[in-house]
């Protein structure tokens, strides 16, 4: 019972972020599709926080390569990804000032 | 405050963060808050992770986050028309790493403490693992056909029974994951594991090779929603509800944006998936051969100049060429003197949905002159001169009528209802979909053959001589 | 640790709740400000679900009651609830048909 | 699928629905969705809980729900004006429903197993109690003064130290539950529970009584979010998260709607709780007088046959008046003769958000010519008439400059730029914030003294007459 209930609040957690997630996006800009694209990149990169767990986990040496390997992956999305957003923004952040 | 608590109320924050920098992405005024609150929100999950107790090797850690940097700092340097071929391949990165982080759990888990491999729990973990090789391997392929790779065919790629085929594989997938799930360590699944993620490694190569070059974006928009949702797989084995909201909000933005490229493409998703697009076209088209009626560059040059109102549609041409400056420098010339200029732009324009926004903001266009199909369109009529830059299926009329097109039905810019149509491009080819564009034949067009660069550059020469000549 | 993870499971449904809900609410038609204070006095009714556990349970009768007056009310607003708002948003939907 | 997961799941589905019933709520072509949806979800929400084994006396279950029917479908009957008054009503019996749950949980834990009352438990209950009793009075009272009984004063009613007195109340209050807290079954706690619960009630009455009758509804929709909130509390209390989400989708309704009133009225919640508005100015408002200029309704009547675009600015006269469709048949007569006609809704005009809307909705009026403020001022200078039917306050130009009064600084509809203002009331007194009416003073300005229904039906006859005679 108490891992069912669990169970549910993950899924309930799954379903409301969904509802938020279709809800915020569907008003994003058109003109902002691109960097949309690249930050909702570097978010997907939270796997870090797997990556983190398995990688510094008191483990055997292959199951914390693997996590080592993992957490290279998501840090390179995350810097990646929110350094291309922030550069193409700025794009669109000069015209604002200049109108 | 017990430590769990203090990295459950990081989580909270950091979750209500990274919504806040997809809400902010909703105007180009508040966009620039969006990535502080998204960096802010990552480093909170980071330092909430690692502050933990059970993590003791500090020291890859901070290797591998310095490696990422490394990597990561000049993968975001690209020029902007490699976008679509980076986000492939971080995608690809980000398939790889919640993959790996399934595979540790579960050998883990199953070396060690079985009870924690529940049903659900491997339920969850049999997805991460296949939507995570899949998006690996699938976004690399991607990538590599965006990037023009060699070795890696820009053509579709078919043969007999290949849907039928990769089906199968899927099916095989989901069997052995099931295997797993009623038996988690039983002789059976020594192999079944690796088998799946084989078999998810081959899937992801094998759905992405019958899909055309320019359908690309949308596959990566469909691969982003998979790699979202092996995130929020992720999140189910490790009871982590951080994970599943930012992996729900990911899946969510990839659902929609390949959502929306279909629509304005009309065309469905088992179209883009199984349809093997723009193969047989492409091999017909080249061969027709109509005439066109050219214009020079002085004569183009004073047409415009004649105009009080022109249009320019720009189209993946321009991205190639990249002359998105020189059109600039045209715009200015016109603006300057008191010709309104506006730009149209079609939702799928370009190779990635605001491809040509991008472009036209990174060359100092201010953004309130770029207007979308909807708003445009109307307006055209009165329009004297519309400028085609590097466009063509956006602006192909035959979408309007002709049933046996590839891009029947797909909403265009109506270039043909101009009063004059100058259009920019290299040669006689069609575009992406593989089709002659009418718009090119009708009599009110005048081509100007030539890279989109040279040409425009021209053109802006031709039109500043003028204006020191007045 | 079980509980406490428990609980955050809770803030973490109320935080991505709250969000829906002024997402949601914010895009509510001005005309229709009228029957939403109706219609969200309907939902606030949930607590019917608090009341039948503590109505149907095995109890001490002076719990019960307290349980059976609690679901008489929440019962009451949800019928009037819902009930004057499709009255309400019927007269706009007649005019949807007119014009 | 175990009893549990059947529960929850739903609860899921329930909560997706509550969910999708707010949501079609922004624009009346869906709207008529929300009604299925919301009462779909609330009938599997309460099928689900009562299906759990532990519910045994189902004939009390039944006994009250049917009594539950008894009350309800009259109170979905009563005439739209009074409305206010209902929803008040309603939310006193929420405010009941949670505080008696939360008396019931809290003496079966404190007397059986009183493990359950951990401290996060206890919390969540002493706010459950707090709030829910709070708004069981509270809205009793605000449901009094808008239905204008006797023995409830209309008018704020103020004496020394009245703000101070409540806080130290609350104060009280959260003291004694911090008491719980600590020690949930000690020495203290028997009479400490029950002191929280009448020191709830008690602040009820003393925190709206200082509040005039106008304002109730800011207080109503406040009141509405607390209830909510005891509703998410209940969800904390009983590890039930559908209570969460439903109490959390409330709280959110009523404190942006309390927010939006807040804004149109241009006055703070701590202005609209503490301030005891529109006492001390009614005292002297009615004192004063100056001379109007009356027309006859024959005037009027062929004054607005000029006209080309008529106004009409409703507020809560209308809604007194009942006068809505008599308003419609002059919409008809002038609409029949060529006149565009246009109604101007002031956010706040009448008794509570949308309150116009919902009235002339009523009327078959279109609702496409229902124009929000900000739409309607930028044309109310090519008005030729405006006709002001009950409203005051919100056509009140003294908003614009007149520091001094208690509307200053609130958004107001633009009738003195109007070429001329025709104005319907009964008499020379002020409206709801106690102020005389510059407008009514103003040389292009006519009074048409009379009851709302009256006068506009004579105007009616009026034109009908005309018309005929044409
Ligand atoms: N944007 C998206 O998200 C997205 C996603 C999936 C698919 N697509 C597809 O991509 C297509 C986009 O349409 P589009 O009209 O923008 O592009 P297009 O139909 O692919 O046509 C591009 C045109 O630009 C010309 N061109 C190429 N390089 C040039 C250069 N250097 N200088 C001048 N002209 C050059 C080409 O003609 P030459 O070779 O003769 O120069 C070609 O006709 C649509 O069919 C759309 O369905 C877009
Ligand atoms: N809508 C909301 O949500 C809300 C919430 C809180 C407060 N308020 C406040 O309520 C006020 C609303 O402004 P308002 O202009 O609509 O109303 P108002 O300022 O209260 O004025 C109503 C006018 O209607 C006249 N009237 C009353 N009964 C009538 C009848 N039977 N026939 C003809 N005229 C009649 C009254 O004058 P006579 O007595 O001379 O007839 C009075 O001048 C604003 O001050 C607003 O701040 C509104």
């Amino acid at each position: 019972m108490e891992h069912t209930t669990d169970i549910w609040s993950l899924i309930f957690v799954f379903a409301l972020s969904t509802f938020i997630g279709l809800g915020v996006i569907l008003r994003v800009s058109r003109l902002l599709h691109t960097p949309l694209m690249s930050i909702t990149n570097a978010i997907s990169a939270i796997a870090v926080v797997g990556s983190i767990i398995v990688a510094g986990g008191d483990f055997p040496p292959a199951i914390r390569t693997m996590g080592v390997i993992a957490l290279f992956a998501s840090m390179t999305n995350i810097v990646s990804g929110f350094l291309i957003t922030h550069r193409m923004l700025k794009m669109f952040k000069k015209e604002e000032k200049k109108k | 405050m017990t430590m769990v608590d203090l990295v459950q109320f990081a989580y909270v924050v950091s979750a209500g963060l990274f919504v806040f920098a997809l809400y902010w992405m909703n105007s180009p005024k508040t966009a620039g808050r969006s990535v502080t609150a998204g960096s802010v929100a990552m480093l909170i999950a980071v330092g909430a992770t690692w502050i933990q107790p059970e993590i003791l090797n500090h020291g890859w850690i901070i290797i591998a986050i310095m490696a990422g940097f490394v990597v990561g700092v000049p993968l975001s340097r690209v020029p902007l028309t490699a976008v679509p071929q980076r986000t492939a391949l971080s995608h690809s990165f980000g398939g790889l790493a919640t993959g790996l982080v399934g595979c540790a759990k579960y050998y883990l888990w199953a070396g060690g403490d079985v009870a924690q491999l529940t049903p659900f729990r491997t339920t969850a973990l049999v997805f991460e693992v296949i939507l995570g090789f899949l998006t690996f391997t699938g976004s690399l392929m991607a990538a590599g056909k965006l990037q023009e790779i060699k070795w890696i065919p820009q053509r579709p790629v078919t043969y007999p029974g290949q849907n039928f085929g990769n089906l199968a594989l899927l099916a095989a997938a989901a069997g052995l994951g099931l295997l797993l799930v009623i038996d988690p360590v039983g002789p059976w699944s020594a192999m079944a594991f690796p088998a799946i993620v084989g078999v998810a490694l081959l899937c992801g190569v094998l759905i992405v090779i019958p899909i055309g070059g320019a359908d690309m974006p949308t596959v990566i928009s469909i691969l982003n929603s998979y790699a979202g949702l092996s995130a929020v797989a992720m999140g189910f084995v490790l009871d982590n509800k951080l994970l599943i909201i930012a992996g729900a909000l990911d899946g969510s933005s990839g659902l929609i944006l390949s959502i929306i490229m279909c629509r304005a493409m009309n065309r469905s998703f088992t179209n883009v998936l199984f349809g093997a697009f723009g193969k047989v076209q492409k091999s017909t088209a080249v061969t027709e051969a109509r005439n066109y009626k050219q214009e020079t560059v002085e004569g183009a040059a004073q047409v415009m100049e004649q105009a009080s109102l022109v249009v320019i549609i720009p189209g993946y041409g321009m991205a190639v060429a990249q002359a998105q400056h020189r059109v600039r420098e045209l715009y200015d010339q016109l603006t300057r003197r008191g010709i309104t200029v506006k730009f149209a732009i079609h939702p799928v324009a370009g190779r990635m949905p605001g491809h040509m926004n991008v472009l036209l903001a990174e060359s100092d266009i201010p953004y309130d002159v770029l207007l979308e199909m909807d708003d445009i369109n109307p307006e055209m009529p009165h329009c004297d001169v519309a400028l085609v830059v590097g466009a063509n299926d956006v602006v192909n009329p035959a979408a309007r009528y002709d049933k046996s097109t590839p891009i029947y039905g797909m909403p265009i810019i109506d270039a043909d209802k101009a009063r004059m149509v100058l259009a920019i491009k290299r040669s006689k080819n069609p575009g992406f979909a593989g089709i002659d564009n009418e718009l090119y034949f009708g009599d009110k067009t005048f081509m100007l053959f030539g890279d989109a660069k040279a040409v425009i550059g021209d053109l802006v020469k031709q039109l500043s001589g003028n204006s020191s000549g007045h």
